[in-house]
């Protein structure tokens, strides 16, 4: 069973409201390891994150999480049953502390110390501002907070839409050693990301998306290492971007 | 334009601190600092959103610091939001055409049909062409992708032609592919020798290919200012900012000890 | 003609056709429907659709919720009856009176809205709320001006009594009379207030506030005042709210608290508004014509279905004209969910829903 | 340890987290109730008329807290401007006057231990009637205006219009008199000061529901996620937390106070007419602004001020009584444009 | 031919429960009137109602539809004075009889009167002066308390323009919308407690609020006691607290003794298992009005006939006999001095006649500029 996938989307269809957005997305996230997708903007990335989260409905298709059909269950269930998220536009609590935010976020209650001073070292920002309401963080903190938010607890898949995006390249850095550490744990992560730098660092395998549709899959290594597909699939060329 | 010890304090955090600063025109500032060191609060403190705790700002040798907002994009402080703030439920044209007729203080006429006015539709078509977005007009802002509401957030910034041009990380979350387009309009602006341009961008490359100089705010203080090759190579940037990272599996597995 | 409409055309052939049969029915009127009753409702029609429409100004336009509207609908009224029953009843108090109620309906428009547009939207519209009570019970305690609770009920000119006669003559059966040519004055004043109306949102200063509704951070960040121009709005809605209580008490020869002060003619102002579609003045028009006919007209067909009902006792007694209000109350929840774009929005087919208030 | 994951201490720059205050709670508003008082008490002069006043004015704010502590609630927590919430205090105090009226006995009994237990039994018929109708609403009329302030107005305007319709459809449009149980009539007298005992009890009732509320609200994580449910709700779904159960629960906490405070109003008034919570939707609404817009604590306060303000205006100078919330409000928004302790910005 | 009875009132709206009684009155007093036949002269009594929902706009509106859609010939109603007021000039403008019931305001056979308007219905003055008969005694203080807009205004000056003999010594006016009175009572208090002789609060109050709490304060340790005027049975609830009350009212079913207040309760009781209240009364007495001028002009409607026959015409009420004055068309009526009892059979107290304020006593001022 361990090389099942943890998720697995056949043939989605999502609108939202009178238009069509994904037309049959195909995708699997191994279990362990990163799984990027990736995508210009606009090409339905979030949309899927969504979908599979239960805030939008697939039409057709099915999603499976870990053999289990989750497709028509509700987003709490979803999230119960293993997976975090981190949205696209952070949707930290402004009206919330920091210390609050993160009080919803571990839902057994408690926060656990050890990962608590794990996140601390590696979000420094969000000890200073522990007790401050969430809605005067900079944008790069909010982002943190956001992140910081699915990984206080662990679960068994984690799926992130741009996290690295408004943050100072430092903190990039601590981003990437994330998810380097949280792949050593038995957690699986589905990323998406627009920073290939990020992407080409944490990555194992890859998916490529457009106009609502996976136009390519495989190992990273692969397309970290083939520039005209990247030209292809992305339009950019590494060379140009680190 | 000029900032003389700027200073805002929420409660006893000081967020920028006694920041003094003069921007000539026809230059490209760089604003760079780690996150939370105060850049869009010192953006939002030029531009009037807050009000500054002690300080001025000067505007072409006037002090312009109590003016409210609307009266400070009149005297030519143009800004573009880092997190895109646009009119969601208009079309990506009424966009642009009321920052032209901003501009050309027709907001207060009641009696004349919106449409009559041949200059500023002409006006706005010109700004949409250039960000675009001019085969998009007719479609509502909530309805575009991420990339094209930044492009239309620079455009408004166009139509309202200032002197002192903001950005704010204005390529945040564009794919790799779109960046160019903005990057370009930068130059562009840039060109224009009596343009002073601000911009706010953690892309180290982007900072390279485009900054006439950088200064680097940590903690509200204005830690250097110079010439981009010697700031980025100075160590508080390589270290507080850039963090420079041995990628390492020590790390790795000492969270895994903290919290398996 | 669309010069007239302000190139603002109600785009739906529907709409239309039906803006036109309703304008067709509101000239005709008088000859179309010659009872006291219809003729009545009618003038009502052209009144409501004016303060509506001035409503519509402040709520879908700016996106400014007011529960202050029919304090200046009263001030309007009040001015010309204490002008009619203070002065000679002629037009110059007709005049005084108007231009009285204009100036303090401005007036308290631009005091409201100095002092209190800053704030977040629903304290305004709590203020609001707690002025027009103020209002009302300073009205009431000015009984030697206002008649208190009774209201006024005074004398008019001349030529808007009934007893006023335009000759002998009968077109089409019906009298020439002083009620006709009030009627025809409401029904022209009405038009070009509207007309107007039309004009002020869609000049560039229209725009503005639809631009400060969606966004007023943006808006003041490309230069508009949003103080100044939500208090313009609000200035302009108030006096044209007040024009149309002038309207209503010349038409009532009467005005009191009841007619035109209460909270529930403010709450039909609103519901008109979003059953109409906010943002569109059209909607005020459909919006007003279909709730006061069914307004006017719901107890009548209660009484029938009661009659029809009458085997089954409960239904019957929830369907007796008494409780039209039950009715009209679920009229309220029902036009919420299935119009969210209002009859316009419906008719254009627009797409995705908006609420200002949020 | 990795090197990135300690952010390098630039010099001189704080950083410590005590440099930051924490969200302290602020007295201020607290000391204005008192601060009412100690003004009032040379302008009234007489001891015992002050007295009297003052637990008076008290004992009435209670009342007109739990009346509006149910609105405070829906309001405060899920945003939701409920404009029906009158209909949910008529019903209770309709729905005690059908428990009341039978136990006629008790109510006159002689023997406080039976008086109480009608008004208990009342209470509870209140309540739960109160509860099942919220419940309803919640489903059926509210639920499809979530975040809509204005259509939420409209639709509850209607859903109340409907409720008071219903009411006279099934009770009948005469006002029906209620009578206080018979220990509960009548003042205590302390030197020249008279207290109604139903108001004593009033303020008892008043701070336990007080408390109740506080602790729920700061104790538990209640408060926090429906907090949160309002800001965003999908995020809260997201992190696992089925926020609609909670908001039902809220909304039917809310109109079941409401039910209660229908039944301490209409007990105190002594006749109830279908209009009944009309005619407190307005001053329900003055004391949640003043409040701050869904604090408990500030409309606590806010109900405080408005009795005592009401019995200190009325007594001084008659003529300002009229006007007296109003001007109350106008005076802590411009001291406070938010309120007294504003529930962050919305 | 049939004869079109319009009967314009307030059926839906706050005023729905005393509208109903009047309604029922109405139909009652032309059933008593005609012997339950229904008709005069063979001309058959048809009534229409029309609702004006308590609006004085939907009033005109729906009056004018009476008098020119229905074609009725004669009007009845409305219940409140607001409506009444902005109704009047229909009448006229139509030169058709509008007789008012149960509207109280004084104007409305005041200055605000024109010739179509008769009023079977007590005005305020009525009220008041009854109730100042009945406690106007030579060392009494008396402390008032009322609603702070015209009608109590109005109802205060007419009672301080009957009394005689009594004194007031303070006029305290408190908010219509009014839930504490707390400092209302203190101040009554402060001003009665330190004077000599009897000591009464006299409260004239109509609507929202139960002013009636202020008995809750104990006045009787000061020796004040309260009083006020009649009314309808769920308010009399209040005065079981207030054992010994005294007042005037216009009606109790329990005072009047004669024969169509008996036929009244007695079909009443059948009818509906409850006494009628004061607005039964009242409406019975505009239907047996309405009956009695019709059959002095023989079944005719003729406007100006049916003013020659009512100016000035008496007729049996459940309140006895009542005269409609010439000059202003006001109905003279007896009222009754009455006095609290407490029996437990009731709900509310029980007023006890302590004697009847016959029409003569009252000197009801003319205030109509004819
Ligand atoms: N609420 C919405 N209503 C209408 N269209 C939408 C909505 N949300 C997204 N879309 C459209 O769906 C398409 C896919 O959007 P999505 O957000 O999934 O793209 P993405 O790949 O995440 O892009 P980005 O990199 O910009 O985040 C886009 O064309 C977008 O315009
Ligand atoms: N209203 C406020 N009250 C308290 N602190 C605030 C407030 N606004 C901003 N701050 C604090 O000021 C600091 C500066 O924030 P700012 O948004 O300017 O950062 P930034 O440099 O733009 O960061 P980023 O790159 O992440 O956008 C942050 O630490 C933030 O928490
Ligand atoms: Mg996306
Ligand atoms: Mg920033």
């Amino acid at each position: 069973m361990a090389d099942d996938p943890i998720l697995r989307l056949r043939g989605v269809h999502t609108h939202i409201g009178p238009y069509h957005i994904l037309h049959g997305v195909d995708l699997d996230v191994p279990r362990g390891g990163v799984t990027m997708l990736l995508g210009r903007n606009g090409a339905g990335k979030t949309t899927t994150l969504r979908t599979i989260m239960g805030l939008w409905r697939a039409g057709q298709g099915s999603v499976h999480f870990d053999g289990r059909d989750i497709t028509r269950l509700a987003t709490p269930a979803i999230a119960q049953a293993g997976i975090a998220y981190v949205p696209e536009n952070m949707s930290v609590f402004s009206d919330l502390t920091v210390a609050e935010n993160m009080r919803l976020a571990a839902r057994s209650g408690a926060i656990d110390e050890q990962r608590l001073d794990w996140v601390f070292r590696m979000f420094p920002a969000l000890k200073i501002f522990w007790h401050q309401r969430a809605g005067v963080l900079s944008g790069g903190q909010k982002q943190m907070l956001s992140v910081a938010r699915a990984i206080i607890e662990p679960r068994q898949l984690l799926i992130v839409d741009e996290p690295t995006k408004g943050l100072a390249p430092s903190i990039i850095q601590n981003m990437i050693s994330v998810f380097c550490e949280l792949k050593q744990t038995a957690v699986s992560i589905l990323l998406v990301e627009q920073n290939f730098h990020m992407a080409r660092s944490v990555g194992d395998t890859v998916a490529v998306m457009d106009d609502g549709r996976v136009v390519h899959a495989g190992t990273m290594a692969d397309l970290a290492g083939d520039e005209a597909l990247q030209q292809r699939l992305l339009g950019l060329s590494l060379a140009a971007h680190q | 334009m000029e900032t003389r010890g700027l200073t805002i304090r929420f409660g006893g955090h000081v967020a920028v601190n006694a920041v003094s600063c003069a921007f000539r025109a026809g230059e490209l500032t760089c604003i760079v600092g780690p996150n939370g060191a105060g850049k869009t609060t010192y953006f939002n403190l030029i531009s009037g959103q807050l009000p500054a705790s002690a300080g001025q700002i000067l505007l072409g040798g006037e002090d312009v610091t109590r003016l409210p907002v609307p009266e400070k994009t009149r005297r030519g402080i143009g800004r573009a939001f880092q997190l895109t703030s646009l009119f969601p439920n208009l079309t990506v044209f009424e966009n642009v055409r009321l920052a032209v007729q901003a501009r050309l203080h027709l907001g207060l006429d009641l009696f004349s049909v919106w449409s009559h006015h041949r200059k500023v539709r002409e006006q706005a078509e010109a700004c949409l062409e250039r960000v675009a977005l001019a085969d998009k007009r007719h479609q509502p802002v909530a309805a575009l992708p991420h990339g094209d509401q930044r492009k239309l957030e620079v455009g408004i910034l166009l139509a309202l032609q200032p002197r002192v041009f903001m950005f704010d990380e204005p390529t945040a979350g564009m794919s790799v592919d779109e960046v160019p387009v903005i990057l370009d309009l930068i130059h562009e602006i840039k060109q224009d020798r009596s343009k002073t341009v601000l911009l706010v961008e953690h892309k180290m490359d982007v900072v390279r290919s485009l900054a006439d100089r950088i200064i680097v705010l940590h903690n509200g203080t204005l830690m250097a200012d110079g010439d981009p090759a010697e700031v980025i190579a100075s160590p508080i940037v390589q270290q507080a900012y850039l963090g420079v990272a041995p990628p390492d599996g020590a790390g790795a597995g000492n969270a895994e000890a903290s919290h398996g | 003609m669309t010069r007239l409409l302000s190139g603002d055309l109600p785009r739906s052939r529907a709409l239309s056709v039906l803006l036109l049969l309703l304008l067709l029915a509101l000239a005709c009127a008088p000859f179309l429907f010659p009872g006291a009753r219809a003729l009545n409702m009618a003038a009502k029609i052209c009144i409501f659709v004016v303060l509506v429409a001035s409503y519509d100004l402040l709520l879908g336009y700016t996106g400014i919720v007011s529960f202050a509207h029919t304090m200046f609908f009263g001030i309007g009224g009040y001015g010309v009856a204490i002008a009619m029953s203070r002065m000679e009843p002629g037009w110059a108090a007709l005049a005084a009176g108007t231009l009285g109620a204009l100036l303090v309906a401005a007036l308290l428009a631009l005091v409201i809205g100095l002092f209190s547009l800053r704030v977040r939207a629903i304290f305004f519209a709590m203020i609001t709320l707690a002025v027009a009570t103020a209002f009302a019970t300073l009205v009431s305690q000015l009984s030697d001006w206002t008649g208190g609770e009774d209201g006024i009920s005074f004398k008019v000119p001349e030529v808007f009594t009934p007893g006023f006669s335009l000759g002998d003559t009968e077109w089409f059966g019906v009298p020439l009379n002083g009620k006709l040519f009030t009627y025809y004055f409401i029904f022209c004043a009405a038009l070009a207030l509207f007309l107007l109306l039309l004009r002020i949102v869609n000049s560039p200063f229209g725009r503005v506030l639809q631009a400060i509704r969606e966004n007023d951070f943006r808006a003041e960040a490309i230069g508009y005042r949003t103080v100044v121009f939500r208090t313009v709005s609000t200035v302009l809605s108030a006096v044209f709210a007040a024009l149309a209580g002038v309207l209503m008490a010349l038409w009532l020869r009467y005005n009191g608290p009841d007619t035109s002060l209460s909270f529930e003619i403010m709450v039909d102002i609103l519901l008109i508004v979003v059953i109409g579609g906010m943002g569109t003045l059209y909607g005020a028009v459909v919006g007003t014509a279909l709730f006061l006919v069914a307004q006017t007209y719901l107890q009548d067909v209660m009484k029938l279905a009661s009659d029809a009902t009458a085997a089954v006792p409960l239904l019957s007694g929830l369907l007796h004209p008494d409780r039209w209000l039950l009715w009209l109350g679920l009229l309220f929840i029902l036009s919420v969910y299935y119009f969210p774009q209002g009859i316009v929005g419906r008719l254009r087919g627009e797409g995705a829903g908006r609420d200002v208030a949020t | 340890m990795t090197t990135s994951s300690t952010l390098p201490e630039a010099p001189g720059v704080p950083s410590a987290p005590a440099d930051l205050p924490k969200v302290r709670l602020d007295w201020t508003p607290l000391a204005l109730a008192p601060l009412l008082m100690l003004l009032a008490y040379p302008l009234v002069g007489s001891g015992s008329t002050w007295l009297t006043l003052t637990v008076a004015g008290l004992a009435m704010g209670m009342i007109i807290f739990v009346v509006s502590s149910g609105l405070t609630l829906v309001f405060g927590l899920m945003d939701v401007l409920n404009f029906g919430h009158g209909a949910f205090i008529a019903l209770g105090a309709y729905v005690a006057a059908s428990v009341l009226l039978p136990l006629a006995p008790w109510v006159e009994a002689d023997n406080l231990a039976l008086n109480l237990g009608a008004f208990a039994l009342a209470i509870g018929a209140a309540m739960l009637a109160s509860g099942a109708v919220g419940l309803f609403f919640e489903r059926v009329v509210v639920r499809p205006v979530y975040g809509q302030h204005l259509k939420q107005i409209l639709i509850t305007m209607g859903g109340m219009i409907v409720a008071e319709q219903l009411i006279k459809a099934i009770w009948g449009p005469e006002t029906i008199a209620l009578q206080l149980p018979a220990g509960l009539r009548g003042a205590v007298l302390l030197g020249d000061a008279a207290i109604e005992k139903y108001r004593l009890l009033a303020v008892v009732l008043g701070l336990v529901i007080f408390i109740a509320m506080l602790l729920l609200l700061n104790r538990t994580r209640i408060g926090l996620l429906i907090r949160a449910g309002v800001e965003n709700r999908e995020m809260v779904e997201s992190l696992g937390y089925r926020i609609r159960r909670l908001f039902i629960g809220v909304f039917v906490a809310g109109a079941a106070l409401a039910g209660l405070g229908g039944v301490l109003w209409g007990l105190y008034q002594q006749n109830i007419t279908a209009s009944i919570g009309a005619q407190v939707n307005v001053l329900i609404f003055i004391v949640i602004i003043i409040g701050g817009l869904g604090s408990t604590t500030g409309c606590f306060v806010g109900a405080l001020l408005v009795g005592l303000m009401a019995n200190y205006t009325g007594f001084l100078f008659p003529k300002v009584a009229l006007f007296s919330n109003i001007l109350l409000m106008m005076l802590v928004l411009l001291w406070r444009p938010q309120g007294l302790y504003p529930v962050a910005k919305r | 031919k049939d004869i079109k009875i319009a009967h314009v009132y307030d059926k839906t709206g706050a005023l729905e429960a005393y509208a109903k009684q009047t309604q029922v009155g109405l139909m009652m007093g032309l059933e008593y009137a005609t012997n339950g036949t229904m008709t005069v002269n063979g001309n058959k009594l048809v009534v229409i109602e029309k609702d004006t929902q308590g609006k004085p706009d939907v009033a005109k509106a729906q009056l004018a539809a009476a008098y020119s859609d229905d074609r009725a010939d004669i009007a009845v109603g409305p219940t409140s004075s607001g409506t009444a007021l902005a109704m009047l000039p229909v009448a006229e403008e139509y030169k058709k009889i509008l007789l008012v019931e149960p509207a109280v305001a004084d104007s409305i056979t005041g200055e605000k009167w024109n010739r179509y308007i008769f009023r079977t219905g007590r005005n305020s003055s009525q009220d008041a002066i009854a109730n100042a008969v009945a406690l106007d005694k030579p060392g009494t203080q008396i402390a008032m308390l009322a609603q702070d807009y015209a009608f109590g205004r109005d109802g205060v000056k007419a009672f301080k323009g009957a009394l005689k003999n009594a004194k007031i010594v303070h006029e305290e006016y408190l908010p219509t919308n009014t839930t504490d009175f707390t400092a209302g009572a203190q101040r009554l208090f402060d001003s009665l407690k330190d004077k000599p002789g009897r000591k009464v609060i006299f409260i004239i109050w109509a609507g929202a609020g139960n002013p009636f709490k202020i008995a809750d304060l104990d006045p009787k340790r000061y020796g004040i006691e309260i009083a006020s005027g009649g009314n309808i049975l769920p308010a009399m609830t209040a005065y079981k607290n207030l054992p010994g009350m005294e007042g005037a009212t216009y009606y109790y079913f329990g005072i009047p003794k004669n024969k169509v207040n008996e036929w009244l309760v007695s079909n009443h009781y059948s009818k509906y298992k409850t006494p009628p209240d004061f607005f039964t009364a009242g409406g019975m007495s505009a239907g047996i009005a309405v009956v009695e001028a019709l059959k002095k002009t023989g079944g005719d409607t003729n406007t100006e006939k049916l003013i020659g026959a009512m100016e000035g015409m008496s007729f049996d009420t459940p309140k006895g006999k009542m005269i409609f004055r010439k000059e202003d068309h006001q109905a003279m009526q007896s009222m009754y001095h009455f006095k609290i009892k407490v029996d437990p059979a009731f709900a509310w107290g029980v007023p006890e006649l302590v004697r009847e304020i016959k029409p003569e006593e009252m000197n009801v001022p003319i205030r109509n500029k004819r």
